[in-house]
């Protein structure tokens, strides 16, 4: 029921439910043989910052949108600064890719047919 | 305030208006017979309307027109004109339900080349007013609302 | 080169000319300007379409039996198009209005703040 | 019943416009009376593609003919040559597909703007747009003349460009209502180029007339290049999407959605040309290359640029850029190898155009999360957001279900879908793939990065408590659809996927039958 497959392999969403379920299941089994000791207030809830001071103002502790994958980015920042120098927000621009496309169509058609 | 153009312009358009108001609505009435139809006709009245608004300014068209009545008007052609699509649903929508009915036009036409009967097309007469009212308001409110917009940017 | 292929070749000048005024020119009016000229080189096109060398307009009032008549199909598309735009063209140039009144410019290259 | 059945196809276009043309009147009765007339309407249009969809999917999606002013369509000449001139609209398989999508999204969208604009005044034009968009983007993909679907594309270009510019007070939307408005205007007079090339040579504009006439000479190529990309610029395929994320960002958060089905419905009409209009007249293997090879920068550039960006609302709009690369990749590997028609060309037909209806449900929930947030956030900036989970517990489950569907996480539709996509692309090459995999990565990672600074982090001043019943239930109703989908995909593929793939992939000539007769 409600599984689905392509010829090549197949997927079925209930059993993988059922499964997924399964190992979370497992999982609580597995915590609850886990020690009891945890309690509120004490010197195990303070926030550990690799040793840093813990910031005066909690705003200062989000990680905020741009600091996400800021590697990355800077990683694949040869990509980024040619693909982002397209999209300049002119017009004129985009319409020329337009165009530009549309010949390029036009020859691969005309001369692959 | 501006209060319009110079005389010569003002003479002419007071000769010319009346001319265009009965030349556009000629063109909507007999939209079934000749070239033209709703959409011709409606834009030669606005055509009218958008002279009479430049040689008089939009304070000679104040109280005659306002852009309340405009709007409604055009709604209701744009729904007549629906209106007259639903009417056929019976068989198909956009059906000419009183083509050939002998009824208001629904003469039938002869074969051949003819000098072109009025009282004939069904609902086709009808849908040309119902656009011809459509277009009419609808252009002259979008050359009041621009008139009025222009006007603003002066004054500011 | 026959004489009845001149709509043709003005046809696409106009097209041409349009999308050289669209990739060329600053002024958002006149981006405009090269959109319209652009319709009425494909409007121009589809009235050629339907034109028959000698024929007289699509009207049985009168008409002569046995004369060529125009295609009205091509000019009822034409009509069509022509009312979409005026439509498109009051949009845009409203457009324009707003953005001169936000920017204080209508010079295609400084209306960019939307990028990247 | 039946009578209504019969009529189905144009009621979905006349009466979405009677509501436009009637919401200006009615909204002088005052807000509640235009609210539920609005409602109604799109309660009625979507009632009304529930019932064409199951008439169509009950004959296993066998196109349906609807004349205009009734009667038969062909005018016999003396020649005893039969010339279909009438307006007709006809429904197979796929346009019953489409139609489903744009009646859910634009119901969601209607019911979500009832709650999202309460404080706004003016509203009654901007139903009347929405309404307005609807018919046309029903037309587009009900009608069966060439000429008609030019007219449907620019009454959605105006429609949509008029959402997108509604707000005149804010400075960003008029910029991107006029950069929108003169792309589609452009495209749109190419299609009509295009159109009137077909018309001169063989003196018809019906598609089925049209198809049967094709002998794929150079004018008809110089056609189908003017009508691929000016329809592949309204899907918003790289590198013709730079209008895209402008589009989606500065529209009200609803029209977002429904703006997102108007671009679909464009691909609709790109699917239907190259497969029902061409079909095989024309070099199908080199076409399906220029559709993969345009789907893969689509998929590639949109996420990346997604994970760069710092206003929520483009990001998203950058994901659904992306997303259509996706079904461009599934229908174009189809097209590819439809000479031969492989089983694995069948997957990625259903497995792309699977993935239209996903897209819509996602993009469509996590534009309306996205407005949501904005609101009580106050600002689109990702970089000042932060601990809104706190307060909106049930939105930030929403976005999950959201973000995770279009990613392609399991078990929710958008897995379902992609699945298909990579089997069946890997048969053909395994590059693309692997592309598709490693994009749909990128993406939950765009997500997660939406999800860490908007709802996570401490909280902050300011912040309002969860969104109003009215918006939360199209939102909730979405995630819904979404989940069903996800748990049941065997189902509902055999049920509406299939036949709208096998109206494509095998109904030509049962389309152009129907018109003309015999075949």
């Amino acid at each position: 029921m409600g599984g689905i497959s392509s010829g090549f392999g197949a997927w079925n969403p209930i059993a993988w439910a059922l499964l997924f379920v399964g190992i979370l299941a497992a999982g609580f089994i597995v915590r609850s043989f886990g020690k009891k000791e945890y309690k509120r207030g004490t010197g195990q809830t303070k926030v550990f910052l690799s040793g840093n001071e813990e910031p005066e103002a909690s705003a200062a502790l989000h990680v905020r949108g741009r600091h996400l994958y800021w590697g990355m980015v800077e990683g694949l920042s040869g990509y980024y600064r040619r693909v982002q120098a397209l999209h300049t927000g002119v017009l004129s621009d985009y319409a020329a890719w337009f165009i530009g496309v549309l010949g390029l169509v036009f020859v691969i058609l005309v001369l692959v047919r | 305030m501006n209060t319009g153009m110079s005389i010569i312009v003002r003479t002419i358009t007071r000769l010319v208006y009346a001319l265009a108001l009965v030349f556009g609505f000629y063109v909507i009435m007999h939209g079934h017979l000749t070239p033209g139809g709703g959409f011709q006709g409606g834009a030669v009245v606005a055509s009218a309307f958008a002279l009479y608004l430049v040689a008089f300014g939009a304070a000679g068209i104040k109280g005659h027109l306002s852009h309340h009545l405009l709007q409604t008007l055009e709604e209701v052609g744009a729904l007549a004109f629906l209106a007259l699509g639903f009417v056929g649903v019976g068989t198909a929508f956009f059906y000419n339900l009183l083509a050939n009915s002998g009824g208001v036009f629904g003469g039938s036409v002869p074969l051949g080349p003819n000098a072109g009967v009025f009282n004939a097309g069904g609902t086709l007469p009808l849908m040309n007013w119902a656009v011809g009212l459509k277009v009419m308001t609808g252009i002259a409110a979008v050359v009041i609302a621009m008139l009025v917009g222009a006007r603003k940017e002066e004054t500011e | 080169m026959n004489i009845g292929n001149l709509p043709f070749v003005v046809a696409a000048l106009l097209v041409v000319l349009g999308i050289y005024t669209f990739l060329f020119k600053r002024n958002l009016i006149k981006l405009v300007i090269g959109i319209s000229l652009v319709e009425t080189g494909v409007n121009l096109f589809l009235v050629t379409l339907g034109y028959r060398t000698a024929g007289i307009a699509p009207i049985y009032t009168f008409a002569p039996e046995a004369e060529r008549m125009v295609l009205p199909t091509p000019q009822a598309l034409t009509l069509t198009s022509i009312v979409i735009g005026l439509a498109t063209t009051a949009l845009l140039l409203s457009f324009a209005v707003f953005i001169h009144r936000h920017y204080g410019t209508l010079d295609v290259r400084k209306v960019k703040e939307l990028q990247g | 019943m039946t009578a209504l059945t019969n009529h189905a196809p144009v009621l979905l276009i006349a009466i979405p416009l009677l509501g436009a043309f009637g919401v200006p009147l009615i909204g002088k009765l005052g807000r509640g009376a235009r609210n539920t007339f609005v409602g109604l309407i799109a309660l009625i249009t979507a009632a009304f593609a529930g019932l064409l969809a199951a008439t169509v999917f009950a004959r296993a999606g066998a196109p349906g003919l609807y004349v205009l002013g009734g009667g038969g369509f062909g005018v016999p000449l003396p020649s005893g040559l039969s010339v279909p001139i009438r307006i007709i609209l006809e429904a197979d398989g796929m346009s019953a597909f489409m139609a489903l999508i744009t009646a859910l999204i634009t119901l969601t969208g209607a019911f979500f703007s009832f709650s999202y604009w309460k404080d706004r005044s003016g509203g009654t034009l901007f139903y009347s747009l929405l309404l307005l968009l609807t018919a046309g983007i029903f037309g587009m993909e009900l009608t069966g003349d060439l000429f008609n679907f030019f007219v449907f594309l620019e009454i959605t270009s105006i429609a949509a460009c008029g959402l997108i510019g509604f707000r005149v007070w804010l400075k960003n939307a008029q910029e991107a209502g006029f950069k929108v408005m003169a792309l589609y205007t452009l495209s749109g007079l190419f299609v009509l180029l295009a159109v009137g090339l077909l018309y001169g040579q063989y003196g018809g504009l019906n598609i089925a007339y049209l198809a049967s006439a094709l002998t794929g000479s150079t004018i008809d190529i110089v056609a189908l290049g003017l009508l691929l990309t000016g329809l592949a610029l309204k899907a918003g395929a790289v590198p013709l999407h730079m209008w895209a994320p402008d589009a989606y960002g500065e529209a009200p958060a609803p029209m977002s959605a429904v703006l997102v089905a108007n671009s679909q419905a464009s691909l609709y009409g790109l699917f239907r040309i190259l497969f029902t209009l061409f079909g095989l007249t024309i070099s199908v293997a080199t076409l399906g290359w220029i559709l993969v090879v345009l789907a893969l920068l689509t998929i590639f550039v949109g996420v990346t640029m997604a994970l760069i960006q710092n206003d929520i609302k483009r990001l998203i709009a950058y994901s659904a850029v992306s997303q259509i690369g996706y079904m461009l990749l599934g229908v174009g590997v189809g097209l590819t190898v439809s000479v031969a028609k492989p089983d694995y060309g069948f997957v990625a037909m259903q497995g792309g155009i699977f993935h239209m209806f996903n897209d819509a449900v996602c993009v469509g929930l996590l534009f309306l999360v996205g407005g949501v947030i904005t609101r009580a956030a106050g600002t689109r900036d990702l970089n000042r957001m932060g601990g809104l989970a706190h307060s909106m517990k049930w939105t930030s489950v929403l976005f999950i279900i959201g973000a995770f569907a279009l990613a392609g996480v399991p078990p929710f539709n958008g897995f379902a879908s992609k699945f298909l996509i990579y089997e069946a692309t890997f048969r053909l090459s395994p590059i693309l793939a692997v592309v598709a995999i490693l994009s749909s990565i990128l993406l939950l990672a765009v997500f997660v990065k939406v999800f860490q600074a908007a709802f996570l982090g401490p909280r902050q001043e300011g912040i309002g408590g969860e969104v109003p019943a009215g918006m939360m239930v199209p939102m909730v109703a979405l995630a819904f659809v979404i989940v069903a989908f996800g748990l049941f995909p065997g189902f509902f593929i055999d049920k509406i996927v299939t036949p709208a793939a096998n109206a494509l992939w095998y109904g030509r000539d049962a389309y152009i039958g129907l018109v003309l007769g015999g075949g």
